[in-house]
């Protein structure tokens, strides 16, 4: 029933409860369905750029922590593997360990606050999220307990990592890989099935797979929409190639894909991580003695992990200095965001809503 | 800042005319406004209470205070920790989170603020309705934090509105916040901050 | 008792319905439109007549004043209503014209009481009378009515 | 004289329909031209509710009409509106002078 | 929408969460009662020990902000006598490159973490209120020697029986009073 | 003939002026309906916050008063001296009176309600139909509060309850009338005496869709449409502050209770049980009905607009018409003392619509459709 | 393994292609004339057996004489990358042929550099600040903004 509506303008932020942070989605609507999305960023744009030229390539690393928040970790394993492969140092073997160990709890960490945010998008009153955050705390009590942090951790050094994981950090990890294909099952009960959700989400928000090649889009997003591309295993870091996992894919691209992708991808961090477990050697240095203020060559070097978003690279420029000449940081989510328009038009508020949640984006890493 | 929003017809002159404004934003607050310690005795005086109707008042002001979650950045994460099941902040009557400033009586300010970003937070500061308090949470909100030397990162979020209770930290643990909420609660219902209790080390 | 109620309600009814016809704003005019309903409904039930002041509010408030509101909305730049035309001289001289007439009817006419008290509940009576003697054919014909109006409602409004 | 008879309540109803008459007359919008419509079928109403207490207690016929004009009147009401919102559709306007044509 | 499965789903659902309702909940009575945090903590101030701090200036060097104010002058024996060494907590951002970087471990990271202040001037930490910090318990951070004298952490992983946090079931209303309970 | 008839009674005997006798018991009343469904709503806000906390692995309020029972009471009196914002565009009559319309209703609403046997405050034969119409009116007040305050978030949610509403009033409607034929009258008291058998298992289909339809008129999860937070702010109270926004926020409990009220007279036999007193056995049913919907709360998110509009009218309204021409024909067949052979057969007829229902009708999925 | 394509051998086919596009090369990287850009982009992208289908990051330093571009590119069938580089001598006003139509996701990195160097993308549909607010003054990410 097209009543002729003057179409009118939204402003959903900079300050809006499910925008992940201050991001600005002006919208224009027709009724309730949306004409027109037009996403403006840089609420949180910090010049972390900027800043990284004036400080030393130790120093940078408290500043990656800061762009993707929510799996600070990864940022730090990505500047340093940049880093690394500009001054050709060499990581000692428990070190790499402890860094895929790591990375794959960041990537359930991020996972548990992608899904549970995006349900609370979809109107569940915070209680997926607070089940998902419950088994978040477990990683973060372990994080706390390796750096004293428990969020920004500051943890990973150039060549290696800055100390060694405490004595009591491997039972613990051990219990809490044990425990976890356990929840993950319990999850999948409550929300898999659910009816609501599946109308919510299935068929909403279709980003096709040429589409998401096209706009650069990586990681989850990217996989949803049916493309098999995971930088672990196409371009292995680290010693990823070692490790026996699987890369889940979606078939359609719609948010139910980009959900069901990322609960897949926990089954098989927890995968690493057992593997992880019984392969980390029980001694040996965990950081290959780089002085504090070291000076890699001239140059340039390109370092690119598969964050829990995507594809995060960092882009180094040397001079030979103290401090990087030009840190350019790729974010995964900025791509992600591209294609909101195409996936947002025609749909109604309450879908934009929970499209931008499945994409799973963090303002820290897209405004830098 | 007095905010008049002139008739825009496109996107285009919305932007310019926010962009203005930040631009002024930026000029007027080059120092920062003193905290507000006397503020609650300056409430008393303007109006005249009964004592016991005063201590009910803040009774029921310090038990149910409404927070405005206005999470930017990375000390939003902790905010959400401290308000899922592990620290629980509805336990002090704080779980009725509003979203519309109209009816939230503490803005925690969680994460970094940008020039950008300084605007809209003023604009949601006005917004508030009286009594209101301001919560600046982690470095960046207190100071600018790393990103204090940043061309578009406000320095200390007292620059543009009066800040009640800093609680350092990057980001500062899901406890310290609760103490420094407790330490508001302190504040609202005591009225001073010259009180035995509160003076710890 | 009652009498009082009568004139407070008759107060309301008619300051309503001239407010319907005076006010600009077409949002609040809908809303006086409203109150008066109410004020009607208030009449049944002094007039004993409980569940037709039920279902007036049910039909009128519920309803009716629903769709007028959801018209409100979406004409929305027709909001602030018109002036009212050159015809507003003719048209009070015809209302008042027409007022003195009924009246003069009404008050030189004597109306005859049939007897009988007014029934305790009215529900299974009107039930009754409705489903039982006389009036099923009406029912019908009023449930065909409803329906050809939906169906010619959604006929206009139906994309061409 | 004060004691609320039956003369009261047709006087009253006479009054409300013939306000709401001039207001069919004078009004430009149609909405609210539908408004002043629904007042004289409430003033009708509150006639035959009246007779029906007050003439033929026991019978309830005034009522029985009564839920006949609010049959009426919805649908009145349904069919109205959706002619309104078909012209608003073609026209941009709810005024009455728009409505001149017999086909939109 | 369309339930094929009858509403299985949804009813799946709510039973999970009517399982969840009967189990204990996991949540610390805050300032009644408190977690231990864990042994390496980054705690909201630093611990000073002055008469270790032979003033060499390494921590101003190795912050990333500029935030350590170190002054000092030239005392007998080719010394240096600190005369003012300042931080701002409410600038730092606690990322420990200070502590690492100190060669004569004489700053280590403190366990404090209520530093809520009402002033923003309370948040600078001046030489005095350092000088103050060394009677309390450092953290293990790049300390190891402290590391034995910290309290085991709790742990959300591990239940009480475990050493991990406690879980009640049916936890009644703290009636002590803390500061604003 | 309830407990104030009898007062009204002997008023009129006892010789005072006849204008006291009627408003007299009238504001008596009045005085009661207010005090004891507020203090209820308190507590029941109180016990949501509480429940909800404890299927969220938390604890919820309860620092505020034994087990934080006096929360409710402390966020009232700090909403009561909350500065009151009418915004500069809003409509002040409007923004005004918003709040009133909303809230008066849901304490109307409570005036019908059989506590016990005789304690209802006004035992109107059209009990049942008041209720709906009731109920009905604070849909104007919501949408007078969308339009006053002139924010855009609040009319989306205004658009939205508009036409949540009205879908919703139909298969409720439908679905009571299943009762009233069973039962053989409009009266709450009636209905109560008739259940020998809780009418939620003579008719489990009417009650599920009666349950669904009041879950949205009451904009529970999950149709809480009117302020998803995570889509349109805070809805229609967006720019309300202070005591007015109070009024909404008791309102909204309120009607949930009102309605808790009315499924439990309905639906499961009243103040009807073994052993214990009446009211006890009332309020412990008030309290199962709300905590379901409360544990509904917790678990569902929430649909989407049409695909809310297109449950009600793909799915609840036809299954509500095939209901009640089922429980229609069953009365006639069926001897009124033979209830259990409805029970039988209704179950049997609910299971095979259901089934049908979800075999064959999508409802609203895929690309928008209006 | 993602195969770092020879950037000699590459460089020899593009300037078969479009001559008078390629300045130099080396083992990782292609530096073009800034001109080509988008002719070159084109030719990665649509020659069969290169299929550089996906931009991977756009950048770029201000080595204060000149602004160089870094682009990366990927195939993902063949998984193979490449670098892209070209230089900017204009300091007042640079401008460079957007390669939105090719690569979509250049569309926000090009908005970026926009914004922080200056850089003109020609053809861009809708170049304006990104990160900073309109009415920013300067370009913060070069060498001499302070």
């Amino acid at each position: 029933m097209p009543i002729k509506t003057e179409p009118f303008y939204l402003n959903l932020g900079p300050q809006h409860p499910s925008t992940h942070g201050v991001f600005r989605l002006r919208v224009q609507l027709d009724g309730e369905v949306i004409v027109d999305v037009e996403p403006i960023i840089g609420y949180l744009h910090r010049g972390i750029e900027k800043l990284a030229e004036t400080r030393t390539y130790t120093q940078v690393i408290p500043l990656t922590d800061r762009l993707d928040y929510v799996a600070s970790m990864t940022n730090n394993l990505a500047y340093c593997l940049a880093v690394e492969k500009l001054a050709g140092i060499k990581v000692p073997e428990r070190a790499e360990y402890l860094r895929i160990i790591f990375s794959e709890l960041m990537r359930l960490a991020n996972h548990f606050l992608a899904i549970g945010a995006f349900l609370n998008d979809c109107g569940a009153l915070a209680t997926p999220l607070i089940y998902m955050w419950r088994e978040r705390e477990k990683i973060v009590d372990l994080c706390e307990m390796t750096c004293g942090q428990r969020l920004l951790f500051n943890y990973m050094r150039v060549g290696g990592m800055s100390q060694d994981v405490p004595v009591e950090f491997m039972p613990a990890l051990k219990k809490f890989v044990a425990e976890m294909p356990k929840f993950i099952g319990e999850y999948e009960q409550l929300i898999k099935q659910n009816e609501i959700f599946l109308a919510r989400t299935k068929g909403v928000g279709i980003l096709p797979r040429e589409m998401a090649i096209d706009i650069g889009a990586s990681g989850p997003v990217l996989r949803a929409s049916g493309v098999n591309w995971d930088i672990r295993k196409k371009d292995p870091y680290s010693i990823y190639d070692r490790f026996d996992f699987e890369v889940p894919t979606g078939d359609v691209g719609d948010c139910y894909d980009r959900f069901w992708v990322r609960m897949r991808e926990m089954r098989q961090s927890v995968r690493i991580l057992e593997q992880a477990i019984g392969q980390i050697p029980a001694k040996g240095t965990v950081w290959a003695d780089v002085p504090q203020f070291f000076r890699p060559p001239a140059g340039e070097a390109y370092g690119h992990i598969e964050a829990p978003k995507g594809n995060l690279g960092f882009y180094v420029v040397g001079d030979g200095s103290i401090a990087p000449y030009r840190v350019h940081i790729f974010p995964p989510s900025l791509m992600n965001v591209t294609a909101l328009r195409d996936m947002a038009i025609g749909w109604k508020v309450a879908d934009l809503i929970i499209i931008f949640g499945s994409i799973d984006v963090v303002l820290g890493e897209i405004d830098r | 800042m007095e905010i008049v929003r002139p008739e825009v017809n496109t996107p285009q002159e919305a932007d310019a005319v926010e962009g203005a404004y930040i631009n002024s934003l930026i000029a007027d607050s080059t120092s920062a406004i003193p905290d507000p310690d006397r503020w609650i005795d300056e409430a008393v005086h303007r109006n005249v209470f009964l004592t016991t109707t005063d201590t009910i008042l803040a009774w029921g002001r310090q038990r149910s205070i409404f927070p405005m979650l206005f999470a930017t950045a990375c000390c939003g994460m902790e905010v959400i920790s401290m308000s899922v099941s592990r620290f629980d902040l509805s336990r002090f009557g704080m779980d009725v989170v509003r979203f519309s400033p109209r009816q939230a009586d503490v803005m925690i300010i969680a994460g970094t603020i940008t020039w950008k970003m300084a605007l809209a937070t003023r604009m949601i500061y006005d917004q508030m309705a009286e009594p209101k308090w301001v919560v600046a949470m982690g470095a960046c909100a207190i100071s600018g934090g790393t990103f204090r030397e940043s061309y578009s990162v406000t320095p200390g979020v007292n620059r543009i509105m009066p800040v009640d209770v800093y609680i350092p930290g990057c980001p500062p643990k899901p406890e310290a916040v609760i103490f420094g909420i407790n330490r508001l609660h302190a504040k609202i219902i005591k009225g001073t901050m010259d009180d035995p209790m509160l003076s710890k080390p | 008792m009652p009498d009082l109620v009568f004139y407070l309600l008759a107060a309301i009814a008619l300051v309503a319905s001239i407010a319907v016809i005076m006010v600009r704003d077409i949002f609040r005019a809908a809303l006086c439109l409203i109150v008066l309903f109410m004020s009607v409904a208030g009449f049944f039930l002094l007039l004993h007549a409980d569940f037709l002041a039920i279902v007036q509010i049910l039909i009128y408030v519920g309803a009716i004043s629903i769709l007028i509101i959801v018209a409100v909305m979406l004409t929305r730049d027709a909001r602030q209503g018109y002036p009212l035309d050159n015809y507003k001289y003719v048209a009070g001289a015809v209302g008042i014209l027409l007022l003195a007439a009924i009246a003069y009817g009404i008050l030189n006419t004597s109306f005859v009481n049939f007897g009988g008290a007014p029934p305790e509940q009215t529900i299974q009576p009107i039930g009754q009378a409705l489903f039982g003697s006389g009036y099923v054919l009406p029912v019908e014909i009023a449930a065909v009515l409803l329906l050809s109006a939906i169906l010619g409602a959604i006929a206009v409004l139906r994309d061409k | 004289m004060f004691s609320v008879g039956l003369d009261h309540y047709l006087i009253l109803s006479a009054v409300l329909f013939c306000i709401g008459l001039v207001g069919v007359i004078t009004q430009r919008n149609v909405i609210k031209l539908i408004m002043c419509l629904e007042i004289m079928l409430n003033a009708v109403n509150i006639t035959l509710i009246a007779f029906s207490m007050y003439i033929t207690p026991a019978a309830l016929t005034g009522q029985l009409f009564a839920i006949f004009v609010m049959v009426v009147a919805a649908a009145e009401v349904a069919v109205g509106i959706a002619i309104v919102f078909s012209i608003y559709r073609s026209r941009e306007s709810v005024d009455m002078e728009n409505f001149n044509l017999l086909k939109w | 929408m369309k339930f094929e499965r009858y509403g299985m789903g949804i009813a799946k659902g709510m039973a999970l969460t009517l399982k969840h309702l009967f189990r204990p909940p996991l949540t610390v009575q805050y300032p009644n009662e408190k977690l231990v945090r864990s042994k390496r903590i980054r705690g909201n101030e630093l611990v000073w020990f002055p008469d270790r701090c032979t003033g060499c200036g390494t921590c101003t060097k190795a912050c990333l902000q500029g935030n350590i104010i170190l002054v000092t002058h030239h005392g007998e024996e080719n010394k240096f006598i600190v005369d003012k060494f300042e931080l701002d907590s409410g600038r730092c951002i606690f990322c420990g490159l200070c502590v690492e970087s100190c060669p004569y471990d004489a700053l280590a990271m403190g366990l404090e973490y209520e530093c809520a202040k009402y002033r923003r001037g309370d948040t600078i930490l001046d030489k005095e209120k350092l000088k103050l910090s060394d009677k309390h318990q450092p953290s293990a951070y790049f300390r190891p020697q402290f590391y034995a004298q910290l309290p085991e952490q709790s742990l959300l992983i591990y239940d009480r029986k475990e050493g991990g946090q406690k879980l009640t079931l049916f936890p009644l209303s703290k009636r002590k009073r803390g500061p604003g309970a | 003939m309830t407990l104030l008839d009898q007062f009204q009674k002997t008023l009129l005997a006892s010789g005072l002026p006849d204008w006291a006798a009627y408003l007299v018991p009238a504001l008596m009343g009045v005085i009661l309906i207010v005090a004891v469904s507020l203090t209820l709503v308190i507590i029941f806000i109180w016990w949501e916050r509480r429940l909800l906390g404890r299927f969220q692995l938390r604890l919820g309020p309860n620092r505020c008063g034994p087990e934080g029972i006096l929360q409710p009471v402390a966020t009232g009196l700090k909403l009561l001296l909350k500065e009151d914002i009418v915004p500069a565009k809003a409509d002040k009559i409007l923004h005004f009176l918003a709040p009133i319309v909303v809230f008066v209703p849901v304490l109307m609403i409570f005036a019908v309600v059989p506590v016990s046997d005789g304690a209802i405050l006004a035992n109107l034969n059209v009990g049942i139909i008041y209720v709906v119409a009731i109920s009905s009116i604070s849909t104007i007040g919501i949408f007078m509060a969308a339009w006053g305050s002139s924010n855009k978030f609040a009319l989306i949610s205004g658009m939205r309850t508009v036409a949540q509403m009205v879908s919703y009033e139909l298969p409720v409607v439908l679905s009571l009338v299943g009762v009233v034929l069973v039962a053989g009258s409009f009266s709450m008291l009636s209905i109560v005496q008739s259940q020998s058998i809780p009418f939620i298992l003579v008719m489990p289909l009417g009650c599920v869709i009666f349950f669904l339809g009041c879950l949205a008129e009451m904009n529970r999860s999950p149709f809480d449409l009117l302020e998803a937070d995570s889509e349109i702010v805070a809805g229609y109270h967006t720019e309300y502050s202070g005591m007015k926004f109070a009024m909404f926020f008791m309102g909204e409990y309120g009607v949930a209770l009102a309605y808790s009220t009315v499924i439990t007279t309905l639906f499961l036999g009243g103040w009807s049980g073994p052993l214990l007193p009446p009211v006890i056995w009332f309020l412990i049913k008030v309290v199962l009905v709300f905590s379901f919907t409360v544990w509904m709360r917790a678990t569902l998110p929430r649909l989407r607009v049409d695909q809310l509009m297109a449950f009600a009218w793909k799915g609840l309204l036809p299954m509500a018409v095939i209901n009640l021409i089922i429980i229609a024909i069953e009365v006639l067949v069926v001897p009124a003392s033979m209830l259990w052979v409805m029970v039988i057969l209704n179950f049997a007829f609910a299971a095979a619509l259901v089934l049908l229902w979800s075999r064959l009708f999508t409802l609203g999925g895929g690309r928008v459709e209006v | 393994m993602t195969v770092i394509t020879s950037g000699e051998e590459l460089g020899k086919k593009i300037a078969e292609a479009i001559p008078g596009s390629v300045v130099s090369s080396d083992k990782t990287s292609v530096m073009l004339e800034s001109k080509s850009l988008a002719q070159v982009a084109e030719f990665l992208k649509n020659t069969p057996g290169l299929d550089f289908n996906y931009l991977n990051f756009a950048t770029a330093v201000d080595y204060i004489d000149y602004f160089e571009l870094v682009y990366r590119v990927l195939s993902m069938e063949h998984n193979h990358s490449l670098i892209l580089k070209t230089r900017l001598y204009d300091r007042e006003n640079p401008a460079v042929p957007s390669l939105v139509a090719i690569w979509r996701s250049a569309y926000f990195q090009e908005r970026e550099m926009f914004d922080m160097f200056g850089i003109k993308f020609e053809g861009h549909p809708d170049l304006r600040r990104l990160l900073t607010w309109e009415g920013f003054q300067g370009y913060p990410l070069r060498r001499d903004y302070l």
